[in-house]
């Protein structure tokens, strides 16, 4: 199964960049799609069915339709955006910071990798019950709180953009 | 191996036959449309015109494909890709039959009965948009933007009562399996009722099917290709094939809706009141629970023809109003009834 | 031969056979480019300006109300499938999704109280 | 004055499927609204009015076939009641007679059409054909009158060129039923509909006040609650004799505008049996025809004369110099008033009821830019 | 490549991430620096999922949903202000927005 | 180009654009362009009682990427004729107009300053139908007649020949 | 009273001139008071024409031809010695005719206005009639004739840029060739 | 934009929106139940609402107004005398009409003493308004049953005399030809038999003179300015 990771980890970073590059939105926003497609891949590789479908459910279906619909409501198909940046050293800057936070990155997890072993997995890993049930017990009161926040969200999404009507 | 290749002849199967309802509807809706009308609709290509769909075909295939100077020329070849792949592969998960006997081995009659098979409806579902959105951006048309805007904001809208009536079928037979929701509904309900969700979920049944027609986009919620403003909508800029790949996937989308509707709320391959498995052998078994199934199927796919030369369509804002302020409140009314029945059952 | 597989199959299928419609039409259709044949439509007048500006934010609202429902019902999900079990234990889970419902049936009271989906 | 350019502009039109073929809208839309809308005209002008000062005043009948195409027989009418007036004659009483039933059969087709394809244009198209299967009957009477379906070139200045077809009586008994059948599907499909009533209830709602200052007349007029209906207010031809209603509606949105419609298809069939009935009292070998020179050379002078055509005042002005062309012939069509009040209508209204509305006026490009 | 262990996904993760901080720090469109945004979200749910799975430990992937639900919040009401500034200075470039501040 | 070598009598061919040139026969969507009178005889040839629906053209799309026949029905002034001419352009090959009536075909009894004289002074047109406005049946005819020159078609010798298909046309205005 | 007096005493010395032609009155008023005359039309109790049934203009240069023609051939035969008509003793070249209706009495009155070639302007209707919008623009489409205070004077019927007005009775019937051309982008 | 405000005029069976799309869908499955029955009825006419062009043709009207004949005495002579007063009154200005004298030793031919040596109908222009058979003193032009005149170019529209005759014997053979119109009653004399247009016998000037309407009474226009 190995091909499998590779292939989609391939998919996920190559469309990742695609996005980051993309001169349109909605182009990068199709790369978007496509990376969180691949992740939701390997999630089920991963032993967690429930997570990839939310994956594509939510990520894919509601939040990135979101952005999509902003693209369409702001921009029309034949503005371009400009890949120009105004300033050439921020660019710059930026590329070579994003390049040490990899490498940091890279360097921080490998000493936590070296302590995790694989450990078996129990039968109903991963099932949708079973996330149900601890949805239910240990994370209940997140659940709620959750809840909140997303009134939060709505309330305060339906203030911003109402206010300037 | 072995598995394989059953698998691959399942796959295949079911490909032919969805593509074939899908072919066979469209000459169904023009020929019932003109039987409503008064009219004999389409009757020259082959006997009682059903090579009609085929003629169209190949008119189609071979007709000039256009992209417009000012589309996006990517995204306009993507879109129709992008819409059809979903509706394509909806029907994996969604049975045609119980199962057949075929020496010895038990061969069930669904591409793949995952637990999960459940959300992977309402995952697709949610992919939808996307096919339709990049179709009518790309155009860079008026009318193709505005069909566009409008079929996303009318599909999402749609999408929440669906998913809250899926939501209250979960709560009744607690599985995210097809093939176990549609094993569920044998026997009978109450003594006399048959098992079926339609009797469990009367409100329910009423919002999915509010709810599909919408997803669908048929009438009365086509506006996002037929409201008389904008043209064909989202497709005005689309020719050839590709503008028959979307009306293709169309069809395709209406065929799993009424496969779904009848999996949830009409006893999937069940006869009210008669186990045909208990006088049937185990092949022909298997061909008469498909042959039921298909049955049902064809009706609700004949209602969606019916509905739609009955009644006017929607206006935008109406379409909006009724998803939010009349279907979304029923749904979680219905939510909580469906709870509380079962919490009081418990 | 899981059924994941067997999606995979089908996926792959479904893909390919949408590949061959439109290549087969790409190869079958004629071609003959003119230089106005592509020009955009517009009910036959000429196009006098480029695609749409300022849509209405409302679009927007109702795009944010249905990611937070989807979002709502998608969590739900894996405890509703547990629910006939979990109802057996006592009345918590019924409050514990009545809660989570009723908070955000006060979002949705609210969006409709501010017109979010009315459109005149 | 609203600022165009912060508004999205969208061009409905000619090409378009609501439009009839040659009308076209701009409209400035704010999201859904339609801030200001500007109909363009004139795709269908054909010089009519130019054309008839060099066709003689004969000759010119049938160019007013083509104006309201969807009722040729009342400009016909209407057309050749002016020449009758310039030249003081009239038609003989039988003539009159076949005018009004003619009439009032190319009222009811025309009504026909009209809520057809609003019908059609709010996506109910069962209703539609329904309605059409009954006009081709009225088509139907109209060839076995003179030989054509749609362009009849009916009747000739001072009376009319044939008698009524003897199959007439049963023809009509046959259509009359078929009539009223359509429209109770129709009234089925339609009118009781809750899609339907949202579609048209309080949608470009008109004031009785604006709808006459602007010139409205026939249903759009009654349709805003005036009672105004040139059959009645200035009986010409043999109207006074009939006894027939005239609906009005109260609010003049689209419903109105349909029920209206609805209405008078009704009120058109009584007007028939009653114009039948005295039609059969008169005698066989009753004169059609006035006497009129074979050339007609009307005195100088200048009339105006209307009736109410489906759409409304249906008026025809001509001058004569005393040759025998027209000087001038103006021709006053009832959709062009009530059309220029367009914008006014759908202003804050939405996209969608634009088309509605556009198809409860029943614009006729043809009589429309002449 | 050998069998694939929690490492790689780490390092998959990583490179996301990155790209995701890259594409933030150097984007001026607003919409492409949500996007940026979400994939370095996708990425530490990436970790996770990936941790939950080695670890045999269901906690990883609840706290996925959860994350959902706060990058949800986070467009919701991220896009809502960018649509307000959009009104007021008609285009998605980061470096207009600053404008407001004069 | 080795296929160009069946190009004359090969069988596989013929059959294939017998196929072809049937497809196109029994589907051909009418792109309704009725300006005037006529257009409400089309109507009714589009209506139930002579129902054009039959010969496979239903649909009726305004679209002009979707069409296959654009049945001009009625006057085109000149106001209107770079409009006709640009929804002709904008058709998708392959496609054939039906000039319909009297005033589609010559601009009828409208002899005056602002009518198009025939439609074929701007688009190409493949069949008149006179009348004023003809009978349904006689659009039918004419739509009869383009599907019998659809027949004679050779679409995938035109495919292979790319230089066929100039339109010949009179000076646009 | 009949409506020729009612309408005199209540214009007064606003009418130029009456006629009739079968039963149709017509009142002549001059080109300045036309919005006067129309609004006391409107006003007055008795009469009371609210109704702006159509507005138009018609070319009479061929008339006046015609006219000039005819008892110049008369004056030959008869009394020679009398001068030839001059043309400019020709009234006005266009006229403008308002038709007015009474929704009350059910009376109709055709008002006209006679309009210069030289300076074809009118004063617009339009604040008194909205139904005038239109048919102003046409008139003004058709032959030049512009009215001042119409909020929006465009062409209606023919397109932008059309070189002539083709009602005027010197412009023939079949045009001078003008045709619309087609602008690609 | 102010509104006037509408109330509602919505009965409560319709504000439900199933009860009345079900009595909807009852008509229409009615209707569809009818037709489908109906289209399995052997002959060719069997939805009774539908003619099925090609096969089953609608009846036309036997006096429909279709292609032109010229037309033929019962010795087999053609009408017309060629006088033009059909290309006189056309209103499309189609007719084209030469004439000649009838030359020697073709008497039998022709029934005057004149005829039409080429006689032209633009079809493509004819606005099919029958005055040319109206006004035909000779009853020489008669419009006929033939509708079926779509054709690939304009050239072919263009009737010549033998299109023309070749319709004539066509409806002659199908048994379509009918009698020419009967004359119309005027007020006043009784129609003379065997008159075509009975107006033309009027008097023009007695009518002109009876309905003389009051003179106009030319005011003299003052100048403008
Ligand atoms: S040909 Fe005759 S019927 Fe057709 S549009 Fe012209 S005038 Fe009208
Ligand atoms: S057809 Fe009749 S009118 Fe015409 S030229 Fe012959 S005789 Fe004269
Ligand atoms: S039918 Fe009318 S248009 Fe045709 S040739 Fe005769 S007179 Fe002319």
């Amino acid at each position: 199964m190995d091909i499998y990771f590779w292939f989609f980890a391939l998919v996920a970073v190559a469309s990742g960049i695609f996005m980051v590059t993309a001169r349109e939105p909605l182009p990068g926003a199709l790369g978007l799609l496509t990376t969180f497609i691949s992740l939701a891949s390997l999630y089920l590789h991963l032993h967690a069915p429930l997570v990839a479908i939310f994956q594509i459910t939510i990520y894919a279906g509601a939040i990135l339709v979101l952005v999509v619909f902003v693209i369409m409501l702001l921009m029309t198909p034949d503005e371009e955006l400009s890949v120009k940046q105004y300033n050439l050293s921020y660019k710059s800057m930026g590329a070579i910071a994003g390049v040490a936070m990899i490498a940091l990155l890279l360097v921080g997890v490998r000493g936590i990798a070296c302590i995790v072993g694989e450990k078996a997995l129990p039968s109903d890993f991963g099932q949708p019950g079973l996330i149900g049930k601890l949805l239910y017990s240990d994370f209940l009161l997140h659940f709620e709180v959750v809840s909140v926040l997303l009134l939060v969200a709505l309330v305060g999404a339906i203030y911003i953009s109402k206010r300037n009507l | 191996m072995n598995d394989l290749i059953i698998a691959l002849i399942k796959v295949v199967f079911i490909w032919v036959w969805v593509l074939l309802i899908a072919v066979v509807m469209t000459w169904v809706e023009r020929r019932g449309a003109a039987m409503i009308q008064d009219r004999p609709g389409p009757n020259r290509a082959g006997p009682f015109g059903l090579l009609q769909p085929l003629a169209d075909g190949i008119k189609l295939f071979t007709k000039e494909d256009i992209i417009p100077a000012k589309a996006k020329k990517l995204l306009f070849i993507l879109g129709p890709i992008l819409f059809s792949l979903p509706a394509f592969s909806a029907y994996a998960v969604v049975p045609f039959g119980d199962k057949i006997v075929l020496g010895g081995k038990e061969i069930i009659l669904q591409v793949a009965d995952v637990n999960i098979g459940f959300l992977y409806i309402v995952a697709l579902g949610s992919m939808a948009v996307y096919g339709i959105v990049v179709g009518g951006w790309a155009s860079n048309n008026k009318y193709s933007i505005l069909g566009g805007l409008r079929a996303t904001a009318q599909l999402i809208s749609y999408e929440v009562p669906w998913g809250l009536a899926l939501l209250a079928i979960v709560l009744v037979y607690g599985t995210f399996s097809l093939r176990e929701i549609a094993l569920a509904q044998q026997g009978t309900f109450l003594g006399i009722l048959p098992n079926w969700g339609v009797f469990k979920q009367p409100l329910g049944f009423i919002l999915f099917i509010v709810a599909a027609y919408a997803e669908a986009n048929r009438v009365p919620f086509d506006l996002p290709e037929a409201e008389s403003e904008i043209v064909s909508g989202y497709h005005t800029e689309y020719g050839s094939m590709r503008l028959g790949v979307y009306l293709f996937g169309e069809y395709v989308n209406l065929c799993t809706l009424s496969a779904l509707i009848v999996t949830f709320f009409f006893g999937a391959w069940h006869l009210p009141y008669i186990n045909m498995a208990s006088f049937l052998g185990p092949i022909s078994y298997g061909i008469a629970s498909f042959l039921v199934f298909f049955l049902k199927v064809s009706f609700f796919l004949w209602l969606f023809v019916w509905v739609r030369w009955t009644v006017p369509r929607f206006r935008y804002d109406q379409v909006m109003g009724l998803g939010w302020k009349a279907l979304i409140p029923l749904g979680l009314l219905n939510l909580f009834l469906t709870a509380l029945a079962i919490q009081l059952t418990a | 031969m899981s059924g994941f597989e067997s999606i995979v199959l089908y996926l792959g299928m479904s893909m390919i056979a949408i590949l061959a419609m439109l290549g087969i039409s790409a190869l079958l259709g004629p071609f003959r480019p003119k230089s106005n044949k592509a020009t955009t439509y517009e009910c036959g007048v000429p196009l006098f300006e480029a695609g749409i500006k300022r849509y209405d934010v409302k679009y927007y609202l109702v795009a944010v109300l249905f990611l937070v429902f989807d979002l709502e019902t998608v969590l739900i999900y894996p405890i509703a499938v547990q629910f006939k079990s979990l109802a057996q234990q006592g009345w918590g889970v019924f409050f514990e999704i009545f809660v989570f419902v009723a908070v955000l049936l006060a979002g949705l009271l609210y969006a409709l109280q501010k017109r979010a989906v009315e459109w005149d | 004055m609203i600022n165009h350019d912060d508004y999205v502009k969208i061009n409905i039109g000619p090409s378009h499927p609501a439009m009839h073929g040659t009308l076209r809208v701009v409209a400035y839309t704010d999201g859904e609204t339609v801030v200001s809308a500007d109909p363009e005209i004139g795709y269908l002008h054909r010089g009519v009015e130019k054309l008839g000062e060099h066709l003689s005043y004969h000759q010119f009948i049938p160019i007013t076939d083509r104006l309201n195409y969807c009722s040729a027989i009342c400009n016909n009418v209407s057309y050749e009641m002016a020449v009758e007036k310039l030249l003081g004659v009239s038609a003989p009483e039988k003539a009159q007679l076949v005018r009004v039933i003619m009439m009032e059969l190319a009222r009811i087709a025309d009504h026909q059409v009209c809520v057809g394809i609003l019908g059609v244009d709010l996506g109910a198209f069962t209703p539609f054909f329904y309605l059409i299967i009954q006009r081709e009957e009225i088509y139907e009477i109209f060839e076995h009158y003179n030989g054509a379906r749609l362009t009849n070139t009916f009747g000739r200045i001072g009376g009319v060129e044939a008698d009524l077809p003897k199959d007439f009586e049963q023809r009509w008994k046959k259509l009359k039923e078929g009539i009223a059948r359509a429209n109770e599907e129709t009234d089925k499909l339609l009118t009781h509909n809750r899609i339907w009533m949202d579609r048209t209830i309080g949608v470009t709602t008109f004031s009785a006040e604006d709808a006459l200052a602007w010139g409205f007349t026939g249903p759009c007029l009654r349709a805003c609650g005036v009672k105004r209906d040139l059959r009645k207010d200035e009986p010409y031809s043999v109207y006074d004799r009939f006894d027939f209603e005239v609906p009005v509606g109260k609010y003049g949105d689209v419903f109105d505008r349909y029920m209206v419609r609805m209405r008078e298809m009704e009120e058109s069939v009584k007007i028939i049996d009653q114009a039948f009935k005295l039609y059969k009292d008169m005698p066989a070998d009753a004169p059609l025809m006035a006497k009129v020179p074979k050339t007609i050379k009307p005195p100088a002078g200048e009339v105006y004369s209307a009736i109410e055509s489906p759409n409304g005042e249906l008026g025809f002005f001509i001058k004569s110099d005393g040759s025998d062309k027209p000087y001038r012939i103006k021709i006053r069509p009832p959709c062009y008033m009530v059309y220029q009040a367009f914008p006014e209508m759908v202003k804050g209204e939405m996209i969608a009821d634009l088309i509605a509305c556009l198809s409860s006026l029943n614009v006729i490009a043809g009589e429309l830019d002449r | 490549m050998g069998v694939v262990t929690l490492n790689h996904y780490i390092l998959l993760a990583s490179v996301l991430f990155g790209i995701g901080a890259i594409g933030f720090v150097t984007r001026r469109n607003a919409i492409i620096l949500f996007m940026s945004v979400e994939l370095m979200l996708n990425a530490v749910n990436l970790m996770l999922v990936a941790f939950s799975r080695f670890k045999a430990d269901m906690a990883g992937q609840v706290m996925v949903l959860f994350i959902y639900a706060v990058a949800a919040a986070e467009v919701a009401v991220g896009l809502a202000i960018l649509i307000s500034l959009f009104r007021h200075v008609r285009g998605v470039d980061i470096n207009r927005f600053n404008l407001l501040k004069h | 180009m080795g296929l160009k070598a069946y190009t004359g009598e090969g069988w596989l061919l013929t059959k294939m654009e017998e196929l072809i040139n049937w497809g196109r026969k029994r589907s051909p969507w009418p792109l309704p362009y009725g300006t005037a009178c006529c257009g409400i005889e089309m109507m009714c040839a589009l209506a139930a009682s002579y129902d054009m629906a039959r010969f496979g053209a239903e649909r009726p799309s305004f679209s002009p990427r979707q069409a296959d026949v654009l049945i001009e029905a009625g006057t085109i002034s000149k106001k209107m004729a770079p409009i006709l001419r640009r929804i002709y352009d904008q058709m998708a090959e392959p496609k054939w107009v039906i000039a319909m009536g009297a005033c589609a075909c010559t601009g009828g009894v409208f002899r005056t300053y602002s009518t198009l004289q025939g439609i074929n002074r701007v688009i190409p047109v493949d069949v008149y139908v006179p009348g004023c406005p003809p009978r349904p049946e006689s659009l039918l005819y004419a739509l009869m007649k383009v599907m019998e020159k659809i027949e004679k078609d050779h679409p995938l010798r035109a495919l292979f020949d790319r230089e066929i298909g100039q339109v010949d046309l009179r000076s646009c205005p | 009273m009949s409506l020729k007096d009612q309408v005199q005493s209540c214009l007064g010395p606003l009418v130029v001139a009456v006629s009739e032609c079968q039963g149709d009155l017509s009142v002549e008023v001059s080109r300045e008071n036309i919005k006067a005359a129309l609004s006391k039309l409107k006003e007055d109790p008795g009469l009371s024409f609210d109704f702006l049934s159509d507005l138009f203009g018609v070319d009479n240069s061929e008339l006046y031809k015609k006219t000039a023609a005819k008892p110049a051939k008369k004056a030959e035969a008869e009394t020679a010695p009398e001068e030839p008509p001059k043309p400019q003793e020709f009234p006005p070249r266009f006229e403008v005719i308002y038709l007015l209706l009474s929704l009350k009495t059910n009376k109709r009155l055709q008002v006209k206005v006679r309009v210069p070639e030289e300076n074809p302007v009118v004063d617009s209707v339009v604040s008194l009639f909205k139904a005038a919008t239109w048919p102003e623009r046409e008139a003004y489409d058709m032959y030049g004739i512009r009215f001042n205070g119409h909020p929006d004077l465009r062409r209606l019927l023919m397109w932008e840029g059309f070189p002539a007005y083709p009602l005027r009775k010197d412009y023939p019937l079949e045009g001078r060739g003008e045709e619309r051309h087609l602008i690609y982008d | 934009m102010a509104k006037p405000v509408v109330e509602k005029r919505y009965k409560l069976s319709e504000q439900v929106y199933l009860w009345e799309l079900i009595k909807g869908m009852g008509l229409t499955w009615k209707h569809f139940i009818f037709n489908v029955k109906a289209s399995f009825r052997p002959e060719p006419h069997t939805i009774p609402t539908c003619w099925q062009y090609p096969e089953d043709r609608r009846p036309i009207a036997p006096n429909f107004r279709g292609a032109h004949m010229l037309m033929l005495d019962e010795e087999g002579r053609e009408k017309c005398v060629g006088c033009g007063m059909c290309a006189k009154i056309c209103p499309a200005n189609c007719i084209t009409v030469e004439n000649a004298k009838v030359p020697e030793g073709e008497e039998a031919k022709y029934a005057g003493k004149t005829y039409s040596k080429t006689f032209t109908i633009d079809w493509l222009r004819c606005i099919f308004c029958g005055f040319c058979e109206e006004v035909c003193p000779k009853g020489a032009m008669m419009l006929g049953p033939e509708y079926e005149l779509a054709r690939y170019t304009p050239e072919e529209c263009l009737a010549d005399k033998s299109m023309l005759l070749a319709n004539f014997h066509k409806a002659k053979q199908e048994g379509k030809l009918r009698p020419p119109r009967e004359p119309v009653p005027v007020v006043g004399a009784a129609a003379k038999p065997g008159e075509e247009k009975p107006a033309a016998s009027a008097d023009e000037k007695a009518v002109t003179s009876a309905a003389k309407p009051k003179v106009a009474v030319k005011a003299k226009p003052k100048a403008a300015e």
